[in-house]
């Protein structure tokens, strides 16, 4: 196992398990819990990012660290529907085609500059488009962005687009400061080193292997806002020492990768501590086992199929994650728009799998296998590793013979891109909507030698036709009927073995109030966060 | 005096074969005491020694630790083996032709042997096994690789001090060939060195491999002392019976070698042994 | 030993210490190169989205576009002075990542050696003047443990026992996390996470130079100068201080040499298991991220040490044995 | 006679189980008055040096005195408490050993181990200066720059006037010598007996003299005792003994030292077999990565001719050499410079293969016998390697065998048996089986007899002589024993730092020496003014 997992890929977000205790700040002061102002928030990130701009980097760490510092226009409720941040309002006109978006008057940069709609534009038309390369795959559907005046910008599309405002989260589309970055190196400008954004907390320090230390922002647009004095995140290595961090209080939060699956039981009977799986709902990360669809039985859907019954979900949900995440019922998550709850992908049967196998003619031989493939196993720490070990038992009782691959992070994605596998795990977000996230690992158009594509390299035009015509359909509710017709196509030919839909423990002190309000969870700017007495 | 006899003497080196009878004999018997795969799931994880049905408790996925003790011994001895055959074969032949040949030979072999051993030996079998994906074959080839610097070191002074002697001349004016006296004359005379160094090697194979494993660089299919250890080493404070029972079973294994390398060495030349001259006490 | 003869075998040891590490650096360069995968291809995985024109941009901009002998040269010349690179994981100089964690291993493997070396010596030379009694046994038996144990699991068994069991030791690190602490409170801190790594990695090494420093004594007893001395009347505490142990030091010293850089592969076992933040740990990060800047920059550093260190024992050889021709 | 200040009575060492025989000394007696020399002589094996190392209390752990007393200075030895001892050890008797080589402790400087004699028995004071007389005492050239020198500057010679410096510091009344001439050269050998014998004269120290060689117990010894088996077979006065030896094994002993007269010169014809001319070649001592060292002439401009049946004598000092110049002839070293032309063939610029026709028939006798044999192989296959390579059939080559050990008188049934199994003498005649096993023209025998006691020696030059008479042999005999040489040789090469310094006829350089190094040789043979007793028969 590799020991300080290079953090969970991107940030992975939990279903929606308990219903989101959604504490607005009226209901705060009902229950006569007055935001308090002061304290410092002590938390941990794993690993440490390599630098704190998004666009620049989009991995895990930088997400939640950096969402403190910069703001998008908009953001999303646990339901993802948009609410209003840097932009006050917006319209979408009536062909759904042109956007009008109304910005907050008297913002201030860290560095004191106005911000103003020429920075919306920039950020969006120029610099996410050459950074940031899952924004540029939505952003390369705007026509014309004009900024009339200093407070307001109007996107114009090629077509209508009925998921367009998704991508405007500071998780997708960070606005930075066009005075700063325009006409400069993006990747390398040295301004990267300290972080100017717009957000509640400015860039304080940052030792290397240490900590990083951020401070309220006493010009935040936001009348009497951040509550906190600042944000310390520490960097530990060592999860032993997390888990004993976040026991003693030397931390007053974990969140993400910070605490092992196996360490979660331990803290949810701890009094002091409250154990949250909500706030990933934008994210939804959900994992399966990939299958190169262009292999000999792996080509079967009955083999799929029959794979697919041979796995207990529930033992991997209770005894891999300890309840962390819940099975996988459908490609599109539940926390995902237009998740269709009626569509159940095939359950835990092996007597059905091993008729299937039958079927096939696949007969055991005399140590009891009917066929063999082999698994690479995903080097993102310990419990990935399990997982495949417990995926080699579960096909073993139905008689298939799995050998597993051992690489590291290069190698599995080299080998992924290349298509130089019969079957790996593998996990992707579907960012709210399935356009954005799920789209791109079924259609044929998008099999290609790059990883997180359509790499396993499955075509059904049916799919395609069902998958554009949602893309392009303006009214959701058209859009519904078309994903749900896609999810039972799916299932039918169960391309891919769904396994969990992934959930990241957020494990906080009780007196710290309002950490997880939003659909982006941890990663909201914590403006309206404070530490109870 | 037979070499058996001068062997039995040593009570360290006859303890030391007992423990690696018995380590054997557990190899051997795995598939019979636990005719399933360690890798199975038994019953219920994190249970404690005793309980459950388990000897020696459970791991984080309910598998039998004693189980995986038991089938982690072939994996021992295969790895520890192989590795240590490979590199003989080639330290040996180094040390031979530069002990032997002499002259620009044997610098350029020995700038060769010096140039490996100043790379930290673990640190170049990380990387070897990294580079050609982790698997039994990838170990077994990087340990070789690291560990044949020593052979030929030992084996080149053996040549050189040989070369020397006079019956070797002898040879040389009977008109034998270079390779004949190599074989027939030499080698025979510089075999016990390499022995007693052989059974240290698998000794020190067997602890490259655990570490590997240790590190998460283990042959995945392969139920190994050391992957166990490294399995069980996040949820110490809750299974510490994972880790500390196969780190017994390697260091049993790894002992035992030891002492009988130390018997091999006293029986074969005793010369040496019989010198336990008094020192001053 | 005259200072211009000093001067000339410095010289002479220096050129063969260039190029025998010029000659590990270009031989690591090539052999990482061929790990499956490069930087581009851990920073997708890691952002979770990728496309060609994203993967085009990481590999231009890490300069693996261009052919491997052009990277090398620009590599060596670089080298040069004394830039060894722009780490992309950690985004700073090589250089100054190194000089960030390299005194946490030299600290490591310093004491370790230092631990190992005196404590080594000191049994062994017991167990000798006791040989075949119950001290001699006794600490042979102690040093074919040692040496017989792998280094991750007595520093598992150590942190399971001081740091999980008794709550003596800290269990990770090199100073509790989050205590600003100044000058001697500083100082005492990073010992107290010391004591179990250092005890790791040198109860190993130890347990080696136990059983060498035995032998050697033994060799040396053996000798006919010793029986010319005890001939002289000289009585045997003195024959032992002033004759035998001088002698017995020579393998020692010799064997110190040569290990010196299993110490530094044997530390990044110990700085994972105790999250040391040492360069040991840093290469084998830097390995799996393919960061290929600072692994190389930790094998040049790794090479000087060695180098450095055979050089020093050879010296120290030198002054102890009159006969060595400093050449 | 005055009263013996070290009187041994009745001493009785035991052997470890499983040894030849009970006890390594038997029931020994022997006295040393002041003044006296007295020699134990005996060939190896016989507990001479045993008996040395009693007295002086450096018996190995396992070998412990069953019996007797050694009286000194009114004290029994045996019976001493260790502290006791370890004060008389140095201060009353000093010793001496064989090996000066490895005698001296390598780290530290030679004044100051003769120094730390002084002072561990409490003298303080000027200790330099007296360690500077001692060194004069013991004539060391140029002692002030000696006393800071490391041992490892030092000649064997000159190390062992260290030694004798060392035990002689603090006036000892008895000196013990456990062979201290045996690993010296001919010339040093002389001059540190006659340094022994004047510094007794002068201190009136008693000395026990250990030594195998009757020539050194006729040049130094006042007494003489026979050792054999561990038991004194007979003791006397030297002249009595070496002159009338009253025990039989006595008498053995004495009829098998080479006599040194010299060999009536039996050419069989004058054809040459071999023709070396200015022979030269040199070694690189030290030299670094960068330099090469300084080179030392082994052998310079040596040349000699050798007719068919003859048996030429190549003498000199170790570092002489003669050993190099006999593996030049044989081909294990190359020489730079000169000709080795064997029946008019020049052999020098021969490759590998072209040499092998020849190796047949030039074949050499080793020095070891311990070494010159391979350990792990059978005697049989030893002999017959050499036939089987040059293409004989294995069978008759095993046959070859067999008659070849009758010829060296051994039993057949030896053929085999490991060459651990037998004695120094037996290996040698394996090895001279080994050489003739290619029935050769020409054999170079390398010092073929040095490593053996006496009474073996004798018998393997016998048969030796024999062998060359019957297979008409042309030999090239090496030896440091002038004596041996005389004997065997008909006529004798003087080499002196690679040169040939005289070469001639046996009785003539032995009678009428012209080269002044020849004299300084034939003078430094010991006991050369004494010629053992005609044996009968």
């Amino acid at each position: 196992m590799i020991t300080a997992s290079p953090l969970g890929r991107r940030t992975l977000l939990a279903g929606a398990a308990a219903a989101p205790t959604l504490m607005t700040l009226a209901e705060a002061r009902a229950q006569g819990v007055q935001p308090r102002r002061g304290g410092v928030l002590n938390t941990i990130i794993t690993p440490e990012p390599p630098l704190l701009v998004l666009g620049v980097n989009n991995q895990g760490p930088t997400l939640i660290v950096a969402s403190k510092i910069y703001q998008g226009l908009l953001s999303v409720t646990p339901k993802l529907e948009p609410t209003p941040v840097l932009a006050k309002s917006w319209t979408r006109s009536e062909d759904g085609l042109t956007y009008t978006f109304a910005l907050e008057q008297g913002v201030k940069w860290h560095d004191g500059r106005d911000f103003t709609a020429e920075d919306v534009v920039f950020s969006i038309m120029k610099f996410h488009m050459e950074v940031n390369p899952r924004a540029r795959a939505i952003l390369q559907r705007i026509d014309r962005a004009e900024a009339p005046d200093a407070h307001t910008v109007r996107f114009t599309l090629k077509a209508p687009f009925e998921p367009f405002l998704l991508i405007f989260d500071v998780t997708g589309c960070a606005i930075v400061p066009k005075h700063v970055y325009d006409g400069t190196d993006f990747r390398n400008n040295p301004a990267n080193a300290t972080p100017i954004g717009t957000g509640p907390f400015r860039f304080a320090e940052w030792q290397r292997g240490n900590f990083i230390r951020l401070v309220r922002n006493d010009s935040y647009w936001k009348p009497g806002q951040p509550y906190l004095d600042g944000i310390t995140w520490r960097i530990v290595p060592d999860s032993q020492s997390r888990a004993l961090a976040l026991q003693t209080g030397q931390v007053q939060m974990t969140t993400s990768n910070d605490i092992e699956p196996f360490d979660v039981p331990r803290f949810q009977q701890q009094q002091n501590l409250e154990v949250r799986q909500d706030g990933w709902e934008l994210f939804a990360p959900l994992s399966w086992i990939e299958i190169n669809n262009r292999l000999d039985n792996l080509k079967d859907a009955r083999f799929r199929r029959a794979m697919a019954h041979a796995v207990d979900r529930s033992f991997i949900a209770q005894r891999l994650w300890f309840g962390v995440g819940k099975p996988a019922t459908s490609p599109i998550a539940s926390a995902t728009r237009f998740h269709d709850p009626s569509v159940q992908m095939p359950a835990f049967n092996p007597r059905e799998a091993m008729a299937l196998l039958d079927g096939m003619g696949l007969r055991p031989n005399a140590q009891g296998i009917r066929a063999s493939f082999k698994m690479m196993q995903l080097p993102y720490g310990e419990v990935w590793n399990r997982l495949s070990e417990y995926l080699r038992q579960a096909m073993r009782q139905v008689g298939l013979e799995v050998t597993l691959e051992s690489t590291d992070v290069a190698g599995w994605v080299r080998r992924l891109a290349n298509w130089e596998y019969e079957t790996t795990i593998n996990f992707v977000y579907q960012w709210g909507d399935p356009t954005l996230g799920v789209e791109r690992t079924y259609v044929t158009s998008n099999i290609q030698k790059v990883a997180f594509t359509n790499t396993a390299g499955y075509s059904n035009p049916e799919v395609d036709r069902l998958f554009e015509a949602a893309r392009n359909a303006a009214a959701a509710e058209e859009r519904r009927r078309l994903f749900s017709e896609v999810q039972k196509k799916l299932v039918e030919d169960i391309p891919l073995v769904w396994l969990m839909e992934l959930s990241f423990p957020t494990i906080h002190d009780r007196r710290l109030r309002n950490v997880i309000t939003t659909g982006t969870g941890v990663h909201k700017s914590f403006d309206d966060v404070f530490l109870a007495a | 005096m037979t070499f058996w006899r001068r062997f039995a003497r040593n009570l360290g080196a006859m303890a030391g074969l007992a423990i690696l009878v018995l380590v054997a004999l557990m190899a051997v018997l795995a598939p019979v005491i636990y005719p399933f795969s360690p890798w199975e799931m038994r019953g219920i994880p994190f249970m404690p020694p005793g309980e459950g049905g388990f000897l020696l408790g459970s791991d984080s996925l309910g598998r039998d630790v004693a189980a995986g003790i038991a089938h982690g011994a072939l994996v021992s001895f295969l790895v520890g083996g192989v590795s240590t055959v490979a590199a003989l074969v080639l330290g040996v032949t180094l040390g031979a032709v530069a002990g032997y040949g002499g002259g620009w030979v044997d610098d350029a072999i020995m700038r060769f042997t010096e140039f490996f051993q100043t790379i930290p030996s673990f640190v170049l079998a990380v990387v070897l096994v990294a580079i050609f994906t982790p698997s039994i074959t990838s170990i077994v080839v990087a340990i070789a690789v690291v560990s044949w610097p020593p052979v030929t070191r030992v084996v080149r002074a053996e040549f050189l001090s040989l070369r020397s002697r006079e019956f070797v001349q002898a040879a040389e004016v009977l008109g034998r060939g270079r390779i004949a006296i190599m074989v027939t004359e030499i080698l025979p005379n510089a075999l016990s060195p390499i022995i007693v160094l052989a059974s240290l090697m698998v000794a020190t194979a067997i602890l490259l491999e655990s570490s590997l494993s240790f590190l998460g660089l283990g042959d995945p299919n392969l139920m190994s002392w050391g992957f166990m250890i490294g399995s069980g080493r996040s949820v110490i404070r809750i299974a510490w019976w994972m880790s500390v029972f196969p780190g017994i079973a390697i260091f049993l294994t790894v002992l035992a070698l030891n002492l009988v390398g130390e018997g091999l060495n006293d029986a074969l030349n005793p010369r040496l042994a019989g010198r336990r001259g008094a020192l001053p006490t | 030993m005259g200072a211009a003869k000093l001067l000339r075998f410095l010289a002479g040891r220096s050129v063969k210490a260039v190029i025998v590490v010029l000659a590990i650096i270009v031989f690591q360069f090539v052999l990482i190169r061929l790990a499956p995968g490069d930087p581009a291809s851990v920073i997708a995985g890691q952002s979770g989205a990728a496309d060609p024109l994203f993967m085009q941009q990481l590999r231009a901009q890490f300069g693996l576009d261009r052919p491997l002998h052009e990277q090398l040269l620009i590599y060596l010349r670089d080298m040069l002075s004394l830039d060894l690179g722009f780490s992309h994981r950690q985004q700073q100089p090589v250089v100054r990542l190194i000089a960030e964690r390299l005194p946490a291993t030299l600290l490591l493997t310093g004491t370790a050696f230092l631990f190992a070396v005196s404590g080594g010596v000191a049994l062994g030379v017991m167990a000798a003047r006791r040989v075949g009694r119950a001290a001699d046994s006794a600490i042979t038996v102690l040093a074919l443990t040692f040496y017989a144990t792998p280094i991750f699991w007595v520093g598992l068994l150590l942190v399971l026992v001081f740091s999980v069991w008794l709550e003596w030791l800290p269990s990770f690190g090199m100073h509790t996390v989050g205590a600003e602490l100044g000058g001697l409170a500083y100082a005492l801190d990073v010992a107290r996470h010391l004591i179990l790594p250092a005890l790791t990695l040198g109860l190993f090494f130890l347990a080696i130079y136990a059983r060498l420093a035995r032998a050697s004594m033994l060799e040396v007893a053996d000798q006919d100068f010793v029986r010319t001395a005890r001939a002289k009347g000289v009585p045997e505490g003195r024959i032992v201080r002033a004759h035998v142990l001088r002698n017995a030091l020579l393998p020692v010293i010799t064997f110190a040499g040569i290990q010196a850089g299993q110490l530094v592969g044997g530390s990044i076992l110990v700085e994972t298991v105790f999250a040391w933040p040492g360069i040991g740990r840093l290469a084998f990060d830097a390995l799996l991220a393919r960061d290929y800047a600072t692994l190389l920059g930790v094998f040049f550093c790794t090479a000087v040490m060695v180098v450095v260190f055979n050089l020093v024992t050879d010296l120290l050889y030198a002054v102890v044995d009159p006969r060595v021709e400093v050449a | 006679m005055s009263a013996p200040i070290l009187a041994v009575e009745g001493l009785t060492i035991g052997l470890p189980a499983g040894g030849d025989r009970a006890n390594a000394v038997e029931d020994v007696s022997l006295a040393v008055r002041p003044g006296e020399i007295v020699c134990v002589v005996g060939e190896s094996g016989s507990g001479k040096s045993m008996t040395a190392a009693a007295v002086m209390g450096l018996l190995p752990k396992g070998l412990p005195v069953r019996a007797g007393r050694v009286l000194f200075e009114g004290k029994d030895l045996l019976r001493l408490a260790p502290e006791a001892f370890r004060a008389l050890r140095g201060a009353r008797i000093g010793m001496v050993f064989q090996e000066p080589m490895t005698a001296l402790n390598p780290l530290m400087r030679v004044g100051d181990q003769i120094a730390e004699a002084f002072r561990v028995h409490g003298e303080r004071g000027d200790i330099r200066s007296r360690v500077l007389a001692l060194l004069e005492d013991v004539r060391l050239p140029d002692p002030p720059s000696i006393v800071d020198a490391y041992p490892f500057r030092l000649s064997g010679g000159q190390r062992q006037r260290v030694m004798i410096a060392m035990a002689l510091a603090l006036g000892p009344s008895v000196l013990i010598a456990d062979e201290p001439t045996t690993a010296l050269d001919v010339t040093t050998q002389m001059q540190i007996l006659r340094l022994i014998r004047n510094l007794q004269e002068r201190r009136g120290t008693g000395v026990l003299f250990i030594t195998h060689d009757f020539g050194v117990v006729a040049e130094i010894a006042d007494r003489v005792a026979v050792m054999q088996h561990g038991r004194v077979v007979e003791q006397g006065e030297a002249g009595r003994v070496l002159n009338a030896p009253g025990h039989p094994y006595t008498r053995a002993l004495i009829a098998a030292v080479p006599h040194g007269r010299a060999r009536p010169a039996e050419v069989l014809s004058p054809e040459p077999v071999l023709e070396v001319r200015n022979l030269g070649k040199s070694f690189r001592r030290g030299g670094g990565l960068f330099r090469r060292g300084s080179p030392v002439l082994a052998v310079s401009d040596a040349s000699f001719a050798l007719a068919k049946g003859e048996t030429l004598g190549v003498v000199g000092e170790s570092g002489s050499g003669k050993s190099t110049l006999a593996r030049c002839v044989v081909r294990l070293i190359e020489p730079e410079r000169g000709e080795i032309a064997f029946h008019g063939t020049d052999l020098r610029p021969l490759g590998r293969a072209a040499m092998r026709p020849f190796r047949a028939r030039i074949q050499m006798v080793f020095q070891d016998p311990y070494a010159s044999l391979n350990p792990r192989r059978r005697v049989g296959d030893i002999i017959a390697e050499g036939p089987i390579t040059h293409g004989m059939p294995r069978a008759e080559a095993v046959a070859r065998a067999r008659e070849l050990l009758s010829l060296v008188q051994l039993d057949p049934g030896a053929m085999d048996r490991f060459p651990h199994e037998f004695s120094g003498g037996q290996r040698q005649r394996i090895g001279i089986a080994r050489a003739l096993a290619l029935e050769p023209e020409l054999l170079i025998a390398d010092e073929p007899v040095s490593a053996l006691d006496v009474s073996v020696q004798a018998q393997i030059l016998d048969l030796l002589d024999g062998i060359r008479r019957r297979l008409r042999l042309t030999m090239l005999f090496i030896t440091h024993d002038l004596r041996v040489a005389a004997q065997v040789c008909d006529r004798i090469a003087v080499m002196q730092r690679g040169r040939i310094v005289e070469m001639g006829e046996t009785a003539r350089v032995f009678g009428a020496p012209e080269h002044p190094y020849t004299r300084e040789l034939l003078d430094a043979i010991p006991g050369k003014a004494w010629t053992p007793p005609l044996q009968a028969a």
